[in-house]
Parts: structure tokens; C-alpha cells; sequence
């Protein structure tokens, strides 16, 4: 029992901080002023690429350096704290490369696998999962893609892809078994699919902030060859479960609003409180004092449960667990930073004279309400912990 | 004891919804925030013809034969629909202080131009730091050689300036204390630029730079400011609370709606009983905000003190508000979380008006001191 | 719309006021410690029912005076902030009485209503509704009545049942039709049960206080007259369901520990800080600003309940909501006081010289666990507010 | 990193738990609760027999080759069985306090009685209020004519001061500050009252009426009594926390089991919605517990400084297990409220140790001074 470095890791931190330390600022770009880790930059990634610490977990024939998954915590920890750029490799070393690394096919792996982990190329992806009448009830979608000599055929509706309308491919989930009858969940499939083959149309949906991130996307006998299925046919809702919990673990989910605690605490530090009501300063140490308190034990959660991989337990609860109070704590973290400078924290926009912190508060309480949806609701999240960890029945 | 509305109250209340059911859709809403003036001319013509200013300005001035829950109820409503307009700072702020200070001066002329809807007042209270400031006010008032003063300084969060006529603004008169001027907003000196908030109803910086204002221009006593302005606090404070106890009764019905209507895993997402509950809470944290509202109304339109009551209601309406909205948030997903469905308007109206006019804990602080304890 | 009394209650607010602030000091008695409104005493009811206040709502056919439930509300109200002694008919007056008036057999009528509203004599009653299998779910009782020519025969068992052991009869709720297939709903019926008929045995169930006022009661073929159904046979429980809205109505509810929240209040005004660290008295004034409010939203929620029966509307939506409210109120009352008091509210014993406040706060914290199961379960009674007020469908 | 423990230490734990299965079922602690010595002197002796309280001693005192997590799976295991004994107060807090002062005077013997278990120590550090209060002592030491001194004072909360051999005790030095002196119990004008408390393990009130002890009962230097203490301070409270997360654990296991194993309605109340999220709020808070309790332990055992750590897991604890038997009352319903069950010995259990060293928002407070903030 040890929730402190040893001094491997200790020495392996010392070390991506100082990479960061000497590589970020020689980038020569402008971080993003509202998201830890929230730029893109070829440069960095192949950086990181030649340090070998994308795929710090991959096997080793897949050019990773099969490093546990602490390891990996420790430099993605770092990352974050470090505003590192990660944008260029994050998605394809975080969710398509470890999928494809477990149940893609040869040639997918030849494929796709040197590029994502050398950063050679920006092979982007977008995941098409939900449909209209199918989001925490995924085993309800209605998208086929029906078998047709060497093809598949695909038709119906996705929603909520994020990015869609720029990437190179999607990450398609669809019924490969048409009988309705057959449950969702051992008649779907996972496919890599070109988002140029011809029958898909993709179609902007507004975010609360008017940015464009979520898309529709159509098919309308959209056909693509059989070498796109991922793993086996039917089994595709099986993968993504075993893929689920993985995505769950990452510090990500705890430290995308690390600036507003960094400026929270900078505040308090230079006490600029003469002016304001007695009683917000006690107020506001008390809530301080709780994030600090959540902060700590979000982080060790995280690393809980990469120990965990490594040391091959069943992670489903735990990390169902972490990521429900990592989630509750960011959407805590904005609502206080609001209070704390009141009605001017109410600004927005990066130019605005008067926005403190450049308009990050108002900026970050518009996203809090996705931080407890994205990846699994609160109330999922919490029904896995009660009957995956405690073992309550299911009703 | 009456827990009800009067079925004149209840008129008034339909006539109020009908109106805005029929002028005022989300999708309008929407592009009004976005348009040069920030709200409607054309509604806001037709506000004044049904006599809206009016109810306001009688009803605040406690004017025989008026009920100050006239213009809760109809502050309830506009909270429901969002109406971008003028209404609540020209004819509830700028109004109702003109009208503590026309005991002591002129006052009498604008409160009648404000009524008809001919000219649009608005109230610049706030420094540079988004705090009330008119007991030390941040905006100089220097006297001219011609016999006027010069104000100067800079005002946040000041609704409409860009198009309103008049300004109300609470500036430090040298060796005079806080003094209300009238600036007219085409006066040399005076600029106005829309700024960006998180509720997207109209604001503007508004910056004064040697504005000259006449002596004619003082609204009632010099050095008085301060008190006309914290006599009406806990009126606009409590029209304030109605109207975001309207948007929290948009946020029940429409999120309880929704979880009759979504389906999920074959049933509707209201059979789960953490959903049930989640919407319970919603309800409880709603009637509570009626009980602490209502209260505190009656006891105003008993023409007793409230300062405790409206406290109270400020105090449990911006937590309740802000608590429904993420309760919305979470029970609608991805859908509520889109430009195009309305929750995030209310997500936003919550935010903004828990912090305007003092936040919880503030207020609980408030109503510690008025209990001496 | 007026939430204030009207100069007919506030009269009748004062009148009642003057008349506790009268009667109950000439009475000679000690006030209960630790419950508002806890004692009991044979004077002070007499004096109660000679101003026609026992039985206020009572229709004048049993010598009630047909007065409103918010004229009621008034006296209660006053009756527990003066800590009347009301033991002696409290629980006739609330259960009994009125369910009598609404189901009962006229000689039920005629034997029992005159000794209560009179304070005649202590008839006392216990209720034999709960079973060691029926719960919250009460349709699962399994206890039978029998119909044999002129008897019920009774067999069974009742537990949790509070004060059986010094009660003269019981309120049984009873299987009379013993085919199983039958929903618990529409096959029971509600008794009479005098406790002194043989074949009854009463045993005590010690609470976590080590107080005696639980019991169980065991049934072994207790014969009794038919006259003893209330109402109609297999309608016990549309009864009993009719019955709980009122009580769940009352203002006992929210000001059971009133006396924490007037010490509470007197130590904040008196000001004993000085010696503390600084963020307890800003912690304790917000904690207070919050009690104090929830006070005021329960009062007047119960005054809302109260003038809903008056104008025959549906109040078990609000019933509920207000009880949710009102009891956990209570238990946040407690935990504050303990909280502002430290260490030394732990202390327990009346004569206890170190215990403040006469070992109040310990003696209540224990009694909290209780109050948001007592009448329904907090969640029970949201799932009425979302069912019955919302009208969310049932699972 | 680590986040089990290794297989010795499981050992240990397993050694702990089998002992306290064997020996202290809830209904001898009941009964102990109410003897004579609040405690079996049976039990006490074998485990001084199994050296626990040497392994306490060591322990806290660093001593090479021992950890100090030994004796944090101790305590969770003592708080997890709730053994009414002396072992907190004697060989953790009389010990160690003794320890730390032990450079500089005498206590090697007195620590050598403690780890044997032969003789019971207990620390008498409230006043009349309830409050630690080493250093500024109510407790008065005057020179005596005979060359020692005459304590005088009262002592709230002193655990088993009733049958304990020695009392620590801090007391006021005339010119010379908070001194820590060593009392025997059976001196003249030593009187120790059982009083009743929420939890019932069983304290005394002391006073000390003029009671005569030697200079030689000085421990350690006059003067520097309250920096012993203060110096124990963050060892001793992470102790407790392990007990009060022990007793998470119980209440949370109990619980669990007993919503699997209860039907109403046709089904165990655990396949309803509502309770499967209590339960998982359980289970986050006693994570949560762990997770800053053996952080705080880790890194005492590195030898670095937890004083932040400690405030947290104080905090955290003293909430997330008052909370969790609040919860687990609210499942359990009337069984839980009764007598037999033995919930409501955690449910007060929770609450005397939230109190005890500190509630929640006293060590949040404590928190941000040692960030700094």
C-alpha cells in the first residue's frame, strides 16, 4: 500500500516535465485559452512520437513501449498540467488505435497503427454511435448494414457526431442482423468507414454555445467493402463495452477545467478580498477547500484504477465510480468560480476588457452541463457502480 | 390566508400569457437578442398600448387602486417567455427610482414618457467590477464652469444603453455625496458598446467621458442618490425573483414534458424513480420559490417591511433556478445541449440573474443581519 | 393571493396566544425537555375542549365546531411554539376521531367521539398496521380476520406498533380475505381491537435510545364482535389511504425539534464567539439563513395544505412534498446545532451539568434517523409528488 | 504506486479481524458498554498478549522495521468491530505523547508499562466546553510548599479515566506555560465520573482538586506540554480517521447486504433505482475516505509531512461517515432504529468522532492554511 510515486515514477514525471518544460514554450504557438491540452500541433505530437510516449501502453509490435498504465496517468497528468497541444494524436492513441489494436484486422493495424503512433498522419475519426431513439439505449439503434456479396450496405440515421463534418473516417456502430426481434446488443457491428464513400450526407447541429461540433449523419445505401468490419460480426456491442471502461479511467474527465482551479487558486493566494462581504471569504475558502479535497481524490482514483489495468482487475465499477465524481467536481469547480467573482465573471468573449480570467468562467459554465452526460450520465454511472461494484440486483 | 390568485388576477395573468404566447416565440427570442436594437420595437409598441409600463409604474408606486402583485404576475410570465426588452430596467428600475426622487424634484415628465413607452430609460449602477456601487459611486461628477457638471467614468451591465434615450446614473458629486444625474445618451461624451455576457439579452459598457449634464439634470436632491436607489431594492429585487420564478416554472413543465415524451429502453424516461425524484426535487425547489416569492409580495402589498422575506426569496430562487436548470440539463442529454432547443436560454437566465442583485449566500447573509442576528 | 393571515386568523392567533400564555403557566406542570408540545395533562385538554379547540374541524353532529383546517393550522401552530401539553388527546383528535367520523359504525361514533373532543377520558390507541414483511409496502400484510358467524378471528402479527403496551384498543388493518391470489389492497379491513381480548401478546421492542415504545403484537385466535369493523369490509385500505394525506398535513412535523431551532437562535443573538475559530460564525450564520428559510417554506406549505382541504382540492401531492421538505428540515437542524455546539453537544442527561442546553442536541440527533422514515419514507413521498402531482406514469 | 495491501500486511489485517470476529460480537459490546470498566479486562489482556499495543507504540514511534500503515489497519479494524478499549488513549495517545517527550525527561518507563499493557494511561486534554486546550490549559499547576506542585481544574471527555492508572494531563505552570504532567488516579483529589455521551464508550469527567504530583511527574520539559501534543496531533487524528473508516466499511457492507436480502413490494429493495444510487453514493464516499486516508498514511510512512493530507482525510471522513449512516438508517428503515440492530452504535459513532479532533469544516479551514491560501 503506497498512493505516493515510487522512484521510477517519480523519475519518469521529473522527466516529461521536463520535456514539456523545454518543448512547449519552443513551439512558438498560442495555447488555448479555455481547454487544458486543447491546441493541435504536428510538431509537438512528433515530438512525443520520437520519445516514444504515444503508445506508451501498445504492444511492442505495434511500435508502443508496452508501459503499464500508471505510466501512462503520470504523462498524461503532465500533459494536462502542461497545456500540452495533444490534439493532433489524442483521439486516435486514446480510442481508435487501442480498438483497432484489439480487434482490427491486419491490415487495419498495418494501416492505421504507424501512422497514429508516429504522428505521421492526421487520420482523423468521429464515432457514430447515438441515433434519435438511441442514446444511453444504445442496443436501440436502427442503422443497418446488411451483408451483399464482399460488401456491406448501409442505411439510416446518426446523431451527436462530433466532428464528423471534419474527419477523414467514422467509427460506425450498425445492425448487422436485420431481424428486429434479435436483441441490439448480439446484432450489431463496428465499421471503419470512409466518410467520402458516396450516400452519406452530413448535416451541422448547433452546440448551446453556436459552435459547430455535433453532426447528423445519413446514409442512404451507402456501400462499402467487408474489409471495413471491425472484429466479428454481430459482436460489435461487446467490443465497445470492453472499450468503454478504458476511456473512463483517463484524468482527462477530472483536470478539461484545470485553468479555472489554477486561476481560482492564484485568486486566493493574492487575496483580493478588502472590498468584498465578510462572508464571502470564508464562503469561499470553505468551497475551495472541498475542490482541493475532491481534486485529491479524483486523481488517485484515476491512478486506482490504472493500477488496475495493470495489475488486470475488473475496472468497470471503479472507473464508472471515478468518472461520476471527477464529473460532479468540474461542474462544482465552474459554479463556485462564478460566485467567487460574481456578476463580472458573467463576461464573455476573449477580447472582452472586462472578463476576468479572459471570459474562461462563463466560457467553462456553458460546457459544465455535458461534463455530466459525456461518456456515461451520472445516473449510469452510479447503477454500474451498485451492480457491476456492490453486485445489487438488477430490477 | 389565500393561496390562489383572484380570478382578476388570474385575467391578468392570461391576458399577460396570451400576449406572449402569441408575439414571442424562442425562435424570435433568438433573433431578437441578435438584432441592432436587442429587442423588438414592434412588441414593444404593443406592450405599451396594453398599458405594461403603466401597470409597472403604478403597481411599484404603491398608486391607489393597484396591487404591487400585478406586476409580479406579470414578471412571472416574462420570465416564462424570455422577452428581451427594456421593460424590467426602464419601467420597473429607472421608473420606480424617479418616482422616490419626485418628491424632492422634477421626475413627474419622465415617469409619463416612460409610461407611454415614448422614451426608454435605463439604469447604469454598475462599476467596472459588476458591483453596485451607488452608496461610493465610481463615476465622478465635477462641476462645469457653465454651471453643469462633467461626469465621468465607466458603467457595466447597463441594459439597452445603445438605444435607450436616457441614462440613470449615481456619480460622486465632489463635496456632494452620491448624487442621481439623468444623462441623455446622445450627449457628447457618452459612449455605449454591446458586450458579451452569458445571458445574451442586450448590455452595454457604457463609458462617460466629461459628459456634461445640467443642474436641471440632478434627479431629486443632491447627495441622495444613494438612498433613492436603496429604497427601491427590495421591489426590484423581488420583480427580479418573479421573473426568474417564471423561468423556473418553463424549466419543470418543459423537462417533466420531455420525460413523459422520451422514450429509452422501451419505456419513457419517467417510469425510472431516479428520474421521478429528480423531478420532485425540481417541483420542491419551485414551490419553495412561490412560498419565499408570494410571501414576501404580500407582505410588500400589505405595505409591510419585507427586507427579510425578499432575503429569503432571492436567496432560495437563484439556488432553486440554477439547481432546475442543471436538473433540465441532465435529464435532457445531448438534445438540451443544442443552440436550437430553448433550456440553455434558461441555463443562461439562471446563471446571470443568481448573481445580479446579490447571490445566495449573499442574501443569507442579508437576512442574518436583518434578523440581528 | 395573500400569504399572510387575515384579520380574522391573526385574532384568532392572538386569542389563542393569550390564552397559552395564560393557562399553561397556571398549570403547575413541567414542559417536556426535549418535544414540543410532549406532555400530556387532563387539565389543560379540559380547558382546551371548554373553548371547543379539541375538534375544531369536527362536524357539529359530534360536537365539533366545523371550522376550517387553516383555523386548525392556527392553533397548532401555537400550541407546539407554547409547548402545551396536548399528550392527553393529541393522537384522538388527529388519527382516531376523524377516521371514526369518516368510517365508523354510529355507536362507534356515539361511544367515542364524546370522550375525546371532551378530553372525557384517555382512551388510548395504538396502530396495528405494520408487519415484519410489509413495510412501506403495506398491501403484503398477511395477518387474517376471519368473518365466523358473528366474530372475526384474528391470527397474525403486528410490529413496530408504538405504544401497544399502554394502549387501551388497537387500529388493526386486516386481512378478511384470506385467498392470497387477491391483491393486499382490496382484502383487508380495518378494526377496533380492544387489547385486553385474549389470545393478544405484546412484546417490547426496545429502541436505539433504549426506550420502550415499539412492540410487537402477536394474534393467536382473537375472537372479537363484528361490530368492530370500522367502515366496510375489504376497504381498509382505501381508508387508510384517505387518512394519511391529513396527517401527513400536519405541523408537527416540521417543529418537533422547535426548541433546537430557539436555543439555536438565542445562542446566535447572544453571541458567544469570541473564543471560536473565525469561519464558525460565518459557517453558522449560513447554515441558520438556510434553516431559517426552509422553516418558513415548510410553515407555509403546511398553511398551504391546510387551505387546500378547505377548498376541497387534492392535496396528496402536496402533502408529500411538504412532509419531504419538513423532515429534512428537522434532521439538518440537528446535525447544525450539533455542528455549531462541538464536542459538548455530545454530552447527554438532563442533569448532565456539562450538557448545553439541557443535553437537547444529543437527544434529538438521535431521534433524527426517524423522521424521514415516520409517515413515509422521503422516497416514498416523492414518488407520490412525481405520480400523483406531475404525473409521471408508474413503472 | 500501490493500492493494495501487500500480502504481510493482509496477514496482519486477517490476524486483526479474526481476533476481533472471535471476541467482540455487537452484543458483548453492548455489555461492555455498561460494566464497570466500559471495557472487557479479559479481551485486554489477550491482546496485550498478541502485543498490540507494542505494535501501536512502535509504530507511531518510527521504530526501524515497523510501519506506521500496522497500526492504521489496527485501527480500521477496531472501528470496524467497534471494541470498546483503552487502546486508543493509552498506547496511541498517553504513548506517543510520552514518546515525544521522551528525549528530554523520563517515559521510557511508563512507555514500556503502556506496550505490556499492564498499566493504563489516558489523556485528559478538554476543558469544560469540550475543546483541546493544551495550550492555554484550564487546568491551573501551583507550586507546592513541599517542592512539587498542585494541579486544579476540570477535564471533559476523558476516555476510561475510571479504571486507568495514569492521566496525562496539561496544565497551566505558573510562569512557566502549558506543562504536561503525569497524574496517578487513585491520588487525593483526583475524582473520575462515568457521563453519559452520544456514543457510549465510556468517558469521564475528571477534577483535579488541588491533587499533589512531584516534579518528577514533569514529562518532558516544563513548558513545552502543548507542543507534544500539538506534535501528535496529526498521527493520532489519521487514527481515528482509520477507525471512523472502518466503521464506513461496516455500515456499507451491512447495508449493502441488507437491501439485497430485504423484499417489499415482491423484489429486494435493492433492484430499485433510488437505492442502487444511495448505495453507490456509499461506496463513493468511502472511497473517497480510503483514498485520503491512505494518502495521508503513505506519506507519514515516506516520512514526509501530511499535515494538508491529514486535514483532508478529517474532513472528508468525519462527513462521508456521518453521511453514510444517515443513509444506511434511511434503507434500513424501523429495524435500524431499534435497540438490537447495531447500526445506531456507527450512527453514533459517526457523529461523536466528526466532533472529536474537529468536524469537517474545521480541518477545510485548517486545510487552506497549510496551502497557504
Amino acid at each position: 500500500m503506497r498512493f505516493t510515486f515510487n522512484a521510477e515514477q517519480e523519475a519518469f514525471r521529473r522527466e516529461v516535465v521536463a520535456f514539456l518544460e523545454k518543448e512547449i514554450p519552443a513551439l512558438d504557438i498560442e495555447l488555448d485559452k479555455y481547454e487544458m491540452a486543447g491546441g493541435s500541433s504536428r510538431e509537438f505530437s512528433r515530438k512525443l512520437a520520437e520519445k516514444k510516449w504515444i503508445g506508451l501502453t501498445w504492444p511492442k509490435e505495434y511500435g508502443g513501449s508496452e508501459r503499464g498504465y500508471v505510466d501512462k496517468m503520470i504523462l498524461s497528468e503532465q500533459l494536462i498540467r502542461h497545456r500540452a497541444p495533444t490534439g493532433y494524436h489524442f483521439a486516435a492513441e486514446r480510442q481508435i488505435g487501442p480498438a483497432i489494436i484489439k480487434f482490427g484486422a491486419q491490415w487495419q493495424k498495418d494501416y492505421f497503427l504507424p501512422r497514429f503512433i508516429n504522428a505521421e498522419d492526421n487520420i482523423t475519426f468521429c464515432l457514430l454511435f447515438s441515433e434519435p431513439d438511441a442514446g444511453s439505449d444504445l442496443a436501440a439503434i436502427k442503422t443497418t448494414a446488411i451483408p451483399e456479396g464482399d460488401h456491406y450496405v448501409i442505411n439510416g440515421q446518426k446523431v451527436w457526431s462530433s466532428g464528423a463534418h471534419s474527419s477523414d473516417y467514422g467509427w460506425l456502430l450498425a445492425r448487422t442482423n436485420p431481424d428486429p426481434t434479435v436483441p441490439g446488443h448480439i446484432a450489431c457491428s463496428e465499421f471503419i468507414l470512409d466518410l467520402k464513400t458516396p450516400g452519406i450526407t452530413i448535416r451541422p447541429i448547433l452546440n448551446i454555445m453556436g459552435e459547430h461540433h455535433f453532426n447528423e449523419v445519413f446514409f442512404d445505401t451507402v456501400r462499402i467493402d467487408k474489409k471495413y468490419l471491425v472484429g466479428r460480426e454481430n459482436e460489435g456491442f461487446k467490443q465497445i463495452v470492453a472499450q468503454l471502461d478504458y476511456e473512463r479511467a483517463g484524468i482527462e474527465r477530472l483536470m478539461q477545467n484545470h485553468l479555472v482551479y489554477e486561476r481560482l487558486k492564484s485568486y486566493l493566494r493574492e487575496g483580493e478580498f478588502a472590498d468584498e462581504d465578510p462572508g464571502l471569504v470564508y464562503w469561499i475558502k470553505d468551497a475551495f477547500a472541498r475542490l482541493e479535497t475532491e481534486l485529491t481524490i479524483g486523481r488517485l482514483l484515476c491512478y486506482q484504477t490504472a493500477w488496475m489495468i495493470d495489475h488486470r482487475k475488473q475496472i468497470s465499477s471503479q472507473a464508472a465510480l471515478c468518472k461520476a465524481l471527477c464529473s460532479q467536481y468540474e461542474h462544482r469547480l465552474n459554479d463556485v468560480a462564478t460566485r467567487l467573482l460574481g456578476a463580472s465573471s458573467l463576461m464573455m468573449g476573449e477580447e472582452n476588457p472586462y472578463a476576468p480570467w479572459e471570459g474562461l468562467v462563463a466560457q467553462s459554465y456553458l460546457h459544465s452541463p455535458s461534463y455530466t452526460l459525456q461518456g456515461g450520465a451520472v445516473e449510469i454511472l452510479k447503477n454500474i457502480v451498485a451492480q457491476r461494484g456492490l453486485k445489487l440486483p438488477r430490477a | 390566508m389565500d393561496f390562489e390568485f383572484s380570478s382578476e388576477q388570474e385575467m391578468l395573468r392570461k391576458s399577460f400569457s396570451n400576449f406572449l404566447d402569441k408575439e414571442c416565440g424562442h425562435d424570435l427570442v433568438k433573433e431578437w437578442y441578435k438584432n441592432e436594437k436587442g429587442y423588438s420595437p414592434a412588441v414593444w409598441k404593443k406592450m405599451a398600448g396594453l398599458g405594461w409600463m403603466e401597470l409597472i409604474c403604478e403597481s411599484l408606486g404603491n398608486k391607489e387602486g393597484t396591487s404591487f402583485l400585478d406586476a409580479v404576475i406579470l414578471f412571472e410570465e416574462l420570465g416564462r417567455a424570455l422577452l428581451p426588452s427594456p421593460l424590467f430596467t426602464s419601467a420597473a428600475v429607472a421608473g420606480f427610482i424617479l418616482s422616490q426622487a419626485s418628491d424632492e424634484g422634477p421626475g413627474g415628465k419622465d415617469i409619463a414618457e416612460i409610461m407611454s413607452g415614448k422614451k426608454i430609460y435605463t439604469a447604469a449602477l454598475m462599476n467596472e467590477r459588476g458591483e453596485l456601487d451607488h452608496n461610493r459611486p465610481g463615476v465622478s461628477a465635477v462641476s462645469d464652469q457653465n454651471g453643469g457638471y462633467r461626469l465621468s467614468g465607466t458603467r457595466l451591465f447597463v441594459p439597452y444603453a445603445d438605444s435607450a434615450d436616457f441614462l440613470l446614473v449615481c456619480a460622486d458629486l465632489k463635496n456632494g455625496g452620491p448624487t442621481l444625474f439623468r444623462v441623455k445618451t446622445d450627449s457628447v461624451g457618452v459612449t455605449a458598446c454591446p458586450v458579451e455576457t452569458l445571458y445574451p439579452e442586450r448590455k452595454c459598457v457604457v463609458k462617460l467621458d466629461h459628459t456634461f449634464v445640467d443642474s436641471s439634470d440632478i434627479v431629486g436632491k443632491a447627495g441622495n442618490g444613494g438612498q433613492y436607489v436603496d429604497a427601491v431594492m427590495g421591489k426590484i429585487t423581488l420583480l427580479k425573483c418573479s421573473e426568474m420564478l417564471g423561468g423556473m416554472s418553463f424549466i419543470l413543465n418543459t423537462t417533466v414534458q420531455y420525460v413523459k415524451d422520451r422514450c429509452q429502453f422501451g419505456k419513457p424516461l419517467g417510469v425510472l424513480q431516479t428520474i421521478q425524484h429528480y423531478c420532485a426535487d425540481m417541483a420542491t425547489l419551485y414551490e419553495g420559490a412561490r412560498m419565499t416569492n408570494y410571501l414576501a409580495a404580500s407582505l410588500i402589498d400589505d405595505g409591510l417591511s419585507a427586507e427579510k422575506e425578499v432575503a429569503m426569496a432571492k436567496a432560495w430562487i437563484s439556488d432553486g433556478y440554477k439547481k432546475c436548470t442543471w436538473i433540465s440539463h441532465q435529464l435532457h442529454g445531448a438534445i438540451g445541449y443544442t443552440e436550437e432547443y430553448p433550456i440553455h436560454l434558461y441555463y443562461r437566465h439562471a446563471k446571470e440573474n443568481e448573481l445580479m442583485l446579490g447571490d445566495a449566500r449573499y442574501h443569507r447573509w442579508k437576512l442574518m443581519e436583518r434578523m440581528g442576528l
